[in-house]
């Protein structure tokens, strides 16, 4: 921690050297948030907007760097026991929430054992291995595991397991806290303004225990609504970032190409978003593992990626994207070929019954990717009837299992046990929700590898069981395989540091700063 | 007073049209598939059971229809609009914070259309049979005929980014915060393009109305008597003629004015203009009920009073309506 | 003559293209001389008007002088150049027009329209032009002139109204004044009024005044000379006692002639005395409905009326507009509802009678209506809309269209006719099939309202006549409803006066024309145009 | 003068449907010379037009053949602009004349109704009924139809207003024709021609509002609408101005005709009218 600082000091002697790595402080950063969050208190709030402004004003116990390895956030230190079933963590001293309250281990406990507990559907699925949270003393906590949880450590980012105030929110109806409105937590930045419609403003905090950070004044998060205006925005030099999703992909190479303006992929590793097809493995020609595999087969999915991922992300082989961990690699891939496709249809004797097809009601591209999809099953043969839907539709046709394809991309939070399992695993099946086995595939094997695979200890034991249910997946096809989403950042280049970690801007400005 | 008694009974009349309203789109918002929590809980990430029932729970949509129906009413009869599920916020501060913007949008296209189209209208109507005439008519009508969007797409381009006169979308400079008379400046240099944009298609509605009801007024029996009593062709056309024709204008305008508060829809989403039409589609896609509930009383009070507005206009232009009441 | 104050030579106006003739006016030649009236008459289509509208260039679109000149004190109007025409129209030529409601700014009050004229030429301060209006109002004789003065046309009355129009005309005190049919739309007794207040004013100003109109009557009334004009030609010209005592060409002679003359047929004893119509104390109340939201408001148009009619009778109901004459008529059709009464025909209660047994009645009665225009369905062959009767009375379709033919040959128009559509017909042929129509019910009743008032005179009587034959042929019996007291007489056995919804007087003919009872009566007969010259003429 | 000489006459109405037939001329043409499917991915995407034989107006986004999606375009957004100016006229007539016809309480019941569509903001209705039962071609045409029945019906109504009364209408009830004859055969055809001319402005606002609908993203996915194309194209509209450029036009002019042919109408089924306009 006294390398970059003195570093910096040592800057600050040779003033006569081109300051190239110097971090110069001040200035404000003008970026995008869309769509509009509906609110600011993360832990409370985890959709991905809220996670994006937010995680800016709360911290997790951890960061995560881009190669999703743990580095010290509000713990400076942590241990865990060679069993895997203790974790004590050690809390940064002199902590303070932006009310001028002390940040304790008190704290942390309130966090996960009660306000996650109660409001936090991703916590309470790490906490379901969790036997007791203790703090032994102001700045140490002790989680202990029911049995060794493989992932466990990758649980404790920002937007997951957020730390929020106790003395704000204890013994408080949560939902209805008066403070709601004024986030409090205890990042770089603090929470200044939201005009609805318009901008959320935050200021830097001048309390902020890591010494010279962040050297932005602050952060302002535009709303503008409209896709092409956003571009607008950037162009004309109103904001300076365009986070991933805030333009449509089709702007993408032409605002990468103009002058001063860097993009970069990284900051996601820790989500990769791995966009699927849901293929409804209940009913239908889609009951048919043949038909699932013709559809691999006749979609052109790198055509999907050049043309409307502007070549950006990865064609994956199966089920475990190339940036989770145990990925096999001898699998054969489903290259794009109709001939096969059409083979495999005639063996089952698909007679033509139409298909419906959901695409992701969340903007152009996916539009566009369903209508590709489309053009492509309907070349080989297969009938297929596009329903669009609005984000309600959607969500309301998946937890029914109202569909016979549909799109969708889901975060992998960096282990399977976090993010693959919960789409194959056959006691994920359950209506009411598009984030679970919605494809209604039930394979013993597979459920008995998962569960096996994500308590197993250590590392070697459980890359075999994955690399074994990756098999069987590949041949089943439960889901289609679209691709690995890569999801650009675009800012201009005098902006430094500003993806710093596994999660990207969702806590980059800390790190960040303007050459003048 | 007529007019208080007459105001007093279409206010009576209004409230019963705006407790229909409420009970229709209750019941119409309910068809809509999937409800809040549902998303809100998409929209995480991650849900599970316990976490849907909870905010069902919080949000009251555990309960019977009609007991929500019937908490609904009754709230609003205390001006309690509830809560925005998503927004976390009063729907009434919500509401009231987005209302503005979209008035002085509106009003200002509707001023502006108004104001230009009589005035188009009027000159197209004096030089009938002139070129003049014809392109006025011509360049009304080809307004007319172009989606307001593509207009705003357009405008956005040239004015915006090609030519970087005006800003291209928001009301106001962020971050600028700019007081006083800076501020109203930075707003009306932000509402120019949305405004006229807006006004556009209105404005060929009432170029093309003005004519047509300037030229059906020049055939009346009384232009022929101004015309013997030697009164010049400029005071006829504005004195008779014009006033004359304003009557089926002003019934239109009425009509026209409550839809505008649609219209702005796609250019407060095209421009970023932080008003209710953009609020009411997001709060549509969030099946935020009580919010879009809440935007719909609002718009039809809002399509109510300039009925009522234009009602009032009306008896102060054509004394003949006064008789009737 | 030296005090020529107008004078039109050879005027000819061309019509555009496609009209049904080439000229509006040929070769047209008369003057106009200070302190005369002088009149030009003819019937619809005749041109009458438009010699006037070159005058004060407030020519038709398309319609163009082509030939012949047009003197105002020696200068040639049709020379001027807009500007300075437009300096002469109200300042030296004043003109008034035939339809008192739709000739004045609605949205106006009437001292601004008056005072309107003085600022037209730049005259007076805006106080003395409304002092100038109130004195003018004074002048044309409207009562409560203070009143009137901020008054809205809606607010005053036809006859009101057309002062306001003469106030208007006559502000800046023109050498020429212009009426155009300015009483046709008036009551008899305010058109009375305003031809009385025209003769006056122009005595005492010695002013000259060209009026155009159509009815003989008026003429006699006041013109000084005459100038009778048919299909844009001037046939006679000459003065007013020369041309109506000793009309020289034929067709001057056929106008006069069609006039219903004073003499009244006396009584005919076709009728049997059993009464076929029996009314009793019927009442109509008309309400404008008011509902939640306005207050409602109530017109009496019906106070207890009571009469019969006889088989094979003609009874004539007569009244000025808003008497309720022609909700009389309605009611006996039941197109109107009466709010109480008894309606006997042949002993049975038509007023009582709904839905069906009022469909099964009803063809019993049948009307011929005033409008020849409005009273035909623009889109129904002339013979189907003869036939719809029938049929809807259970008539074969085939059957009830070859009647329609053979009633069409009744009326006189050919069973040919039956083809073709009501716009392909005049208006005189239009109140034939209009007939036809109400013959083919074969009804015991016709009630007549205002059934020739909207024709021409030649036309009307031709209409009369064989509305007489018809009766006499088919022995019907004719409720006549009219507000013109002389065809009533000429065609009534017995006529009714009403007045604000009461019978005033009853009588035949001969006792209610000739030798009236009521002042009411009396004062409507004397209000009659022409009649004192007729009169003297007997 | 015959009804075309009269609607020839204006020269604006004349344009207008040659516009118009060349417009449905191509929605019949579109599957003969674009037999493929026009979301068949074709070229390379982004072809500027002009540039290769065969794509003379360019490719989209996917490479798909603007052209082609042009002309079965036309097909869609005419047959919703009918099929939508349709049912209102299915709505709006009945109700209308019988308000008009019958006036008093039927009347005033009737127009309350009427009063209450035209409350809520029409664009607003519309997407809150297409979202409401998701998006497709029933859906659109449903939602276009219910906001824009209230004119028909008051135009209707007045029309009834004002020839219930018509002597004709009276001759006929006097006869002892009934109720519904007299509605069908004695006022129905009177009213027609401003029916006709107020369609032919519906159909206009119809295709209007299935492309805002579109924009928004309330399209049909299944079909290739004008709407759609500029939907899809205005996310690129910076790089591809053509993609939103032909197909914008496309409206345009088909609007711009439609309301020439509607004024034409106008003009020859109300000769007086025409006159005095002129």
């Amino acid at each position: 921690m006294k390398a970059p600082l003195a570093c910096a000091v040592a800057a600050c002697g040779l003033a006569t050297l081109p300051a190239m790595a110097d971090p110069q402080p001040g200035g404000v950063i003008d970026t995008i948030i869309q769509p509009e969050p509906p609110g600011l208190v993360l832990g409370m709030i985890q959709n991905a907007p809220t996670r994006t402004v937010a995680g800016n004003i709360y911290e997790g116990l951890l960061r995560y760097d881009t190669d999703l390895n743990p580095i010290p956030q509000l713990a400076e230190s942590w241990e865990e026991s060679d069993d895997g079933l203790t974790y004590t963590f050690h809390l940064r001293k002199g902590v303070t929430w932006h009310d001028g309250e002390p940040f304790t281990a008190e704290d942390v406990v309130f966090s996960a054992d009660v306000f996650h507990r109660d409001l936090n559907p991703s916590a309470r699925a790490v906490l379901q291995h969790v036997e007791s949270i203790e703090a032994t003393d102001d700045h140490t906590v002790v989680f202990t595991l029911k049995q060794p949880f493989g992932p466990f450590l990758l649980s404790f980012e920002a937007g997951t397991f957020t730390m929020v105030p106790k003395h704000i929110y204890e013994g408080t109806e949560f939902r209805d806290n008066e403070a709601n409105n004024q986030p409090v937590g205890t990042g770089p930045f603090k929470f200044e303004n939201w005009d609805r419609g318009t901008v959320i403003e935050l200021v830097k905090n001048e309390d902020y225990y890591e010494e010279g950070l962040p050297y932005l004044d602050g952060v302002n998060w535009h709303i503008i609504p409209d896709g092409a205006s956003r571009a607008v925005a950037y162009e004309n030099g109103t904001v300076d970032v365009l986070p991933y999703g805030t333009v449509e992909n089709f702007d993408v190479p032409r605002l990468a190409e103009m002058e001063n303006t860097c993009m970069t992929q990284e900051g996601h590793e820790y989500f990769s978003p791995f966009a699927m097809l849901w293929m409804n493995n209940r009913e239908g020609p889609t009951a048919d593992k043949r038909f699932r595999q013709a559809v691999m087969y006749a979609m052109d999915r790198e055509f999907a990626r050049d043309v409307l991922w502007n070549g950006l992300g990865n064609v994956p082989l199966s089920a475990f994207g190339s940036n989770a961990k145990f990925q096999n690699e001898d699998l054969e891939p489903y290259d794009h070929d109709p001939e096969k496709a059409r083979e495999l249809l005639d063996e089952m004797g698909y007679d033509g019954e139409e298909v419906t097809l959901l695409p992701l009601p969340y903007g152009e591209t996916w539009t566009r990717w369903a209508e590709a999809v489309k053009q492509n099953l309907s070349e080989v043969g297969i009938n297929v009837r596009t329903e669009a839907t609005d984000v309600g539709g959607w969500n309301q046709r998946l937890g029914e299992w109202d569909y016979d394809l549909a799109f969708t991309y889901l975060y992998q939070y960096g282990d399977p046990a976090l993010g693959i399992s919960r789409t194959y695993l056959s006691s994920n099946i359950e209506k009411g929700s598009p984030w679970n086995n919605v494809e209604g595939y039930e394979n013993e094997r597979v459920d008995e590898l998962f569960n096996e695979a994500a308590t197993a200890y250590p590392e070697a034991k459980r890359e075999a069981l994955y690399h074994e249910v990756q098999e069987i997946l590949h041949e089943d096809v439960p889901v289609g395989w679209l691709l690995e989403l890569g999801f650009p950042t675009i800012y201009r280049c005098n902006i430094k540091n500003l993806v710093t970690s596994g999660v990207g801007v969702n806590d980059g400005f800390k790190d960040a700063w303007i050459e003048k | 007073m007529v007019y208080a008694r007459l105001i007093a009974m279409r206010l009576l009349k209004a409230v019963i049209v705006l407790f229909l309203i409420i009970v229709f789109n209750f019941f119409l918002i309910q068809l809509a598939p999937g409800d809040p929590a549902a998303i809100l809980a998409g929209e995480a990430g991650a849900t599970d059971e316990a976490f849907l029932r909870q905010l069902r729970e919080q949000f009251g949509l555990d309960q019977p229809l009609y007991v929500q129906l019937w908490h609904y009413v009754s709230g609003i009869a205390t001006l309690d609009f509830g809560y925005s599920y998503r927004q976390q916020m009063p729907v009434l501060d919500l509401i009231l914070e987005r209302l503005p913007a979209t008035l002085l949008l509106t009003g200002t296209a509707f001023v502006l259309s108004l104001a230009l189209g009589i005035f188009a209208g009027s000159m197209a109507a004096a030089r009938v049979k002139k070129i003049s005439g014809s392109v006025i008519m011509a360049l009304a009508l080809v307004f007319y005929a172009t989606p307001l969007f593509w207009v705003a797409l357009m405008a956005v381009l040239l004015f915006s980014v090609y030519l970087d006169w005006l800003p291209a979308y928001g009301m106001f400079t962020v971050g600028a915060h700019y007081t006083g008379m800076a501020h109203i400046l930075d707003v009306a240099k932000h509402l120019i393009l949305p405004a006229s944009t807006l006004a556009l298609f209105f404005m060929a509605i009432y170029t093309r109305m003005t004519r047509a009801s300037m030229l059906e007024a020049s055939q009346q029996d009384y232009v022929k008597t101004a015309r013997a009593k030697g009164l010049k062709d400029r005071v006829i056309q504005r004195r008779h003629i014009l006033r004359n024709a304003l009557l089926p204008i002003i019934t239109l305008a009425g009509l026209q004015a409550g839809q505008m508060v649609g219209g702005a829809i796609l250019t407060e989403t095209v421009f970023a203009w932080p008003g209710i039409g953009r609020l009411m589609y997001e709060a549509l896609m969030q099946r935020d009920y009580n919010l879009l509930l809440g935007i719909f009383f609002f718009s039809a009070a809002l399509v109510i009073v300039f009925n009522i507005f234009t009602d009032l206009v009306y008896r102060l232009a054509d004394p003949r309506i006064k008789e009737a009441s | 003559m030296t005090d020529t104050v107008l004078s039109i030579r050879n005027l000819t106006l061309a019509l555009p293209k496609g009209a049904d003739r080439r000229y509006a006016a040929e070769n047209v030649t008369y003057d106009v001389a200070k302190g005369e009236i002088m009149c030009v008459v003819g019937e619809s289509g005749s041109g009458k008007s438009m010699a006037a509208n070159a005058v004060m260039g407030l020519l038709p679109k398309g319609v163009r002088p082509t030939d012949g000149e047009i003197l105002f004190h020696g200068e040639d109007l049709l020379k001027l150049d807009e500007k300075r025409h437009r300096e002469l129209r109200g300042l030296r030529i004043g003109m008034i027009f035939q339809e008192p409601m739709t000739a004045l700014n609605p949205l106006m009050r009437a001292g601004d329209q008056i005072a309107e004229v003085f600022e037209a030429h730049g005259l007076y301060n805006a106080k003395e032009r409304q002092q100038k209006a109130l004195s003018l109002l004074e002048e044309v004789g409207i009562p409560q002139p203070e009143k009137a003065i901020r008054a809205y046309p809606f607010e005053l009355s036809g006859g009101q109204r057309q002062r306001v129009m003469i106030a208007m005309a006559l502000a800046l005190e023109p050498e020429l004044l212009i009426a155009d049919e300015p009483t046709t739309a008036l009551d008899v007794t305010t058109q009375a009024q305003i031809l009385e207040l025209i003769r006056d004013l122009q005595q005492r100003r010695n002013m000259a005044v060209m009026f155009i109109t159509h009815d003989f009557g008026v003429v006699a009334e006041i013109a000084t000379r005459v100038c009778v004009m048919r299909l844009g030609k001037v046939v006679e010209l000459g003065l007013a006692s020369d041309i109506l005592g000793n009309p020289q060409h034929e067709y001057t002679r056929s106008l006069i002639d069609a006039i219903p003359s004073n003499a009244v047929p006396p009584a005919r004893d076709v009728r049997d005395p059993a009464p076929l119509l029996e009314v009793r104390q019927l009442n109509k109340v008309f309400r404008s409905r008011g509902g939640l939201f306005k207050p409602s408001r109530e017109v009496v148009a019906l106070n207890d009326v009571s009469f019969t009619l006889d088989r094979g009778e003609t009874v004539g109901i007569v009244g000025e507009s808003g008497s309720g004459k022609s909700t009389m008529g309605r009611c006996v059709v039941r197109l109107e509802r009466p709010d109480s009464g008894e309606l006997l025909l042949d002993g049975v209660n038509l007023s009582a009678l709904k839905g069906d047994a009022l469909r099964r009645e009803r063809k019993r009665v049948q009307m011929v209506f005033q409008d020849p225009y409005a009273s035909l369905n623009p889109r129904t062959r002339v013979g189907l809309a003869i036939a719809q009767g029938p049929i809807a009375n259970g008539v074969p379709r085939q059957e009830a269209l070859k009647q329609a033919g053979d009633l069409l040959d009744l009326v006189g128009l050919g069973a040919a006719a039956a083809e073709r559509f009501p716009h392909e017909f005049s208006g005189g042929q239009r109140q034939r099939i209009g007939i036809a129509r109400a013959l083919a019910l074969n009804p015991e009743l016709i009630v007549a309202d205002e059934a020739v008032s909207a024709l021409d005179v030649s036309i009307q009587a031709q209409i009369l006549e064989l509305l007489e034959d018809l009766k006499r042929k088919l022995s019907l019996s004719l409720l006549f409803i009219t507000h013109d007291l002389r065809v009533a007489a000429q065609v009534c056995d017995r006529i009714i006066v009403m007045q604000h919804g009461r019978i005033v007087e009853q009588g035949t003919a001969q006792e209610v024309f000739l030798s009236p009872r009521e002042a009411y009566t009396r004062e409507l007969l004397d209000a009659i145009p022409g009649r004192a010259h007729e009169a003297a003429a007997v | 003068m015959s009804f075309f000489a009269r609607f020839a006459q204006n020269r604006g109405a004349l344009i207008g449907l040659i516009i118009l037939a060349l417009i449905i001329a191509m929605a019949i043409l579109a599957p003969l010379l674009f037999p493929e499917s026009p979301w068949r991915m074709v070229q390379r995407p982004f072809l500027p037009p002009f540039e290769v034989d065969g794509f003379v107006l360019g490719t989209d986004t996917m490479g798909r053949n603007v052209a082609a999606g042009l002309m079965h375009g036309a097909w869609v957004s005419l047959l919703i602009g009918l099929v939508s100016t349709s049912v209102a006229l299915i709505i709006g007539v009945p109700l209308g004349a019988v308000a008009g016809y019958y006036g008093g309480l039927v009347d005033d019941a009737l127009m309350r109704f009427t009063e209450f569509f035209q409350t809520i903001p029409n664009f607003a209705l519309a997407i809150v009924l297409v979202a409401i039962m998701q998006p497709s071609v029933t859906s659109i045409v449903l939602a276009i139809a219910i906001v824009s029945w209230p004119p028909v019906a008051r135009l209707v109504r007045a029309e009834f207003m004002s020839l219930r009364n018509r002597e004709y209408v009276e001759a006929a009830r006097l006869v002892g024709q009934g109720n519904t004859t007299i509605i069908l055969k004695q006022i129905l055809p009177n009213t027609l021609s401003p029916i006709i001319v107020l369609a032919s402005l519906m159909v206009a606002t119809a295709i209007l509002l299935e492309s805002a609908l579109s924009f928004l993203g309330l399209g049909d996915p299944n079909v290739m609408s004008w709407g759609y194309m500029i939907g899809a194209a205005r996310t690129v509209i910076r790089q591809a101005w053509w993609l939103s450029f032909f197909p914008g036009m496309a409206i345009l002019l088909t609007v711009l005709a439609l309301n020439l042919v509607g004024e034409g109408l106008d003009d020859a089924l109300n000769p007086k009218l025409a006159r005095e306009r002129q």
